[in-house]
């Protein structure tokens, strides 16, 4: 199944890119396996998720927890924590 | 209800009278504006970047403006929200509330700039005079604002 | 600092830019608008007619204004009062506090409110559509409200 | 000793007039004094004073207490309690 993951501010800039397009291996269940999975896809990733407690989730444009699943999800967002107003 | 996601500037007097005009129920108005500071801890600013999450930003400040029309007797409320660059001293953030009750309208206003802070998918980078450019970090002070309306 | 008593209407957006024009150390404004509601416990309101002690209303909203330049880290703030006679709807008060946080901006503003309509002499009489007139009594809720402050 | 002596709201309308000039008699040295002096000189004062815990008092543009001296006063208001804002 083919999810949209998109980031924002510092996530985006160190992943280098806005959104993309990723097709989930069958064990990718949880928005942490997400994570788990995305930081063995390389450098940028596992630069940008280094310190995993820092970047804040959205599934469907709701924000979740990290245990939250995601087979049915057909977007989950990965940003800082919000800074508007 | 209106909630309003712009790269121009707002008149705070024209969007009052968008909720106001022709009607003698309301009693008071209570509006927040949120400007941007010359000043940051690392220097003067030449520019702040507002960068948000479309769609997800529109559906966070209705839920936020439907929480306060459920806790306050609400008449209307509004909220208006810049992206883009802004220069020192220019608005970023507009909200509006109107009720028969000051204190209601003034309640009202100061929750729902206490969960945009927390909630709304919106992100400031600062550009200083000297060049250098970084995200702003959220506050600690934001959530405890925050837990207040939880206890009540 | 800024007190004013005057008959004709204010602007919201000009009386925040005389306060904020050309400076970027602000952050945060907060305005409170009070106006002229068209229900009344006793029928339809016709008009409102504000009358005001001169001299004496003046130093009551410049003690009241340095009360909370005292209380608050306040950059700016100003009051506008209308008198005279007044239609359904149409502004009464404004209050604006500029502060670089918004708690501040805010609690003064409320502060400001509550000061104003305990302490600075102003009476409302009352026309409703039937003709007859009655002066508004004093509300026992105001007194409750600046109490809080009294303890702070 | 000549003190000016202004009205406001139903004050003023239950005495007929928004000021007048009065000449204290020597025993009058507090407001409660100047109403009780007031509520012998006529109908209208006894009738704007008859409930006095309503009406409140300035000397000098000074809110004060009826126990307030005014030897000294150049001005004292009296009006119902304030209903601004």
């Amino acid at each position: 199944m083919a999810v949209r993951i998109i980031y924002f501010a510092w996530v985006r800039e160190k992943i280098g890119r806005p959104e993309e397009s990723i097709e989930l291996p069958a064990h990718v269940r949880t928005v942490a396996d997400l994570i788990s999975y995305l930081k063995s896809c390389g450098a940028e990733y596992q630069n940008a998720f280094q310190r995993d407690d820092l970047v804040r989730v959205a599934v469907d444009q709701i924000h979740v927890k990290p245990t939250t699943e995601i087979v049915d999800a057909r977007e989950v967002a990965f940003f800082p924590p919000v800074t508007g107003g | 209800m209106a909630v309003r996601i712009d790269t121009v500037d707002f008149n705070i007097a024209n969007e009052i009278k968008k909720l106001t005009a022709n009607r003698s129920d309301i009693g008071a108005i209570v509006t927040f504006t949120g400007t941007v500071r010359g000043a940051t801890k690392s220097g003067p600013l030449a520019s702040m970047t507002l960068e948000h999450y479309p769609g997800m930003t529109e559906r966070e400040l209705s839920t936020i403006e439907l929480e306060a029309k459920k806790r306050w007797p609400l008449t209307e409320c509004a909220i208006v929200h810049r992206v883009g660059t802004l220069l020192p001293g220019e608005n970023i953030v507009l909200v509006i509330t109107a009720s028969t009750h000051r204190h209601a309208a003034f309640e009202a206003a100061e929750f729902l700039m206490d969960y945009l802070k927390t909630r709304a998918p919106f992100w400031k980078k600062e550009t200083l005079r000297d060049g250098t450019a970084a995200w702003v970090d959220a506050r600690e002070v934001d959530e405890t604002a925050i837990a207040r309306w939880q206890t009540t």
